[in-house]
């Protein structure tokens, strides 16, 4: 896994690449609790080149929303692979998380 | 179930990438579906993490060892490992609807495998074989 | 040398793809470089050829087990087979001058590994040790 | 391995895609054979989409030049990615077959 953060329209934007699993979810976890800490109001993911997620890093999604939530805070995913699409549906998170087509989508919203 | 693949990995997550490559290398040979090979990888991977987590509990100088193996009429996966006794019937995903970290990995795993199960007989460790049945004929 | 995967699979040409995989997924745990990744993937492959034609003569019902480890100095690939002992002083790859089918193979090993040896205590079969040392410190 | 003949210009090329090992050169070597026996003047190969050769896949390639030769007939390389580039350097194969960049080199050859 990979991951940075872009700035786009002046507004900070998660770029994640490669596998997100056991191994590389503790970095996830530690990058994205550093943003939120600072309390974002908004935090766009783009999960355009993510080749694989498993339980471990929809958990620390799922950690991260919650964060979020706790100051009105929105955790935006966007460019989702239909593959991830479809675990994000089997397990009923498509209703939980906010799921973006693309950037634009995001800052439309 | 002949032709079996054996791999023996720690029990460290950095070599949950090796599994998964070999899962999926040896799903193809078996002549299995894009998609059933995607649900297959993500539920060996959550088998492994399992074991790291609460079999070993986080404990990498462990051994997991994974056979695959395919007949006519299933693709089958028996997992080992050394670490603490799993209580098969404490086992359980949480429901959907209450949305909080963990408890997804069983759901992934009963998604695509037919079978779960713990081996009773086993002194220690554990042993847990996994089979797919394939639709139809194959 | 800890931290080690182990493989098995069939001598049939069809588990290559398995054996690649592994190689490839393991050498990028080390952090070894892409190119030499694929020097190393294309070495153990034609080691693992050589074992079912020579060792094994084509016989698929044989097992060929791959042990991978890297230390800070060294990653390490040991292999070991149940066919016919290989005389190491007759295995020697051929001319490039002599354009024919064949013989290509020990130069692809030999062009990454630092050591191919043969294990001359091993009483059945064959046990292969290839080694490539790191350059500098790693 | 994939193996298909495509008519360029109305002229047979073979296409290959994905890893040419021990397992998939017999597939490989019998479609070659097939069309060296019917003593094609020329055969032009594309490599765009080839992942992978091993010494099985070179051996095969060797033979079918030595088969084409006897009757004077060509066998053109073209689309070689790099690192297989590096390997045919490395076996002094390159100063063997004929290699061309894309197919209209072969054509213009
Ligand atoms: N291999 C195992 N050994 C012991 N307990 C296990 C094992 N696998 C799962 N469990 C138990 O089942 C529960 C549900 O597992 P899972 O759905 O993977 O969620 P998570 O591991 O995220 O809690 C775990 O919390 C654990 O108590
Ligand atoms: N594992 C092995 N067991 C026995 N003999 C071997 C083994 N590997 C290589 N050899 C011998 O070394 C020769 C050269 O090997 P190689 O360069 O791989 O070419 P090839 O296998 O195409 O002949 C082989 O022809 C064979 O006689």
């Amino acid at each position: 896994m990979n991951i940075t953060v872009a700035v786009y329209r002046g507004k900070k934007v998660v770029e994640l690449s490669g596998d997100i699993d056991m191994y590389s979810s503790p970095e996830l976890r530690e990058h994205l609790m550093a943003l939120i800490r600072r309390k974002v109001p908004s935090l766009p993911v783009n999960f355009g080149n993510v080749s694989y997620i498993d339980s471990s890093g929809i958990a620390t999604f799922v950690e991260g929303l919650k964060c979020m939530k706790s100051y009105g805070g929105r955790l935006q995913f966007f460019g989702i692979p239909e593959g991830i699409m479809e675990i994000l549906r089997f397990s009923k998170l498509d209703r939980v998380f906010e799921i973006y087509g693309n950037i634009e989508d995001v800052f439309d919203s | 179930m002949k032709d079996a693949i054996v791999i023996t990995v720690p029990s460290h997550p950095k070599f949950l990438s090796v599994v998964r490559a070999v899962t999926v290398t040896a799903v193809r040979l078996y002549e299995i579906d894009d998609t059933t090979a995607e649900e297959i990888k993500l539920a060996i991977d959550e088998a492994c993490t399992n074991i790291i987590k609460h079999a070993y509990r986080g404990d990498t100088s462990g051994k997991i060892v994974l056979k695959y193996s395919a007949g006519r009429e299933a693709f089958k996966v028996v997992i080992d490992d050394n670490g603490l006794k799993a209580r098969p019937e404490s086992i359980r995903g949480r429901s959907f609807d209450d949305v909080r970290p963990g408890g997804l990995g069983i759901h992934f795993i009963k998604r695509v495998f037919d079978i779960y199960k713990f081996d009773a007989k086993k002194k220690r460790g554990n042993r847990l074989t996994l089979i797919k049945y394939f639709e139809g004929e194959k």
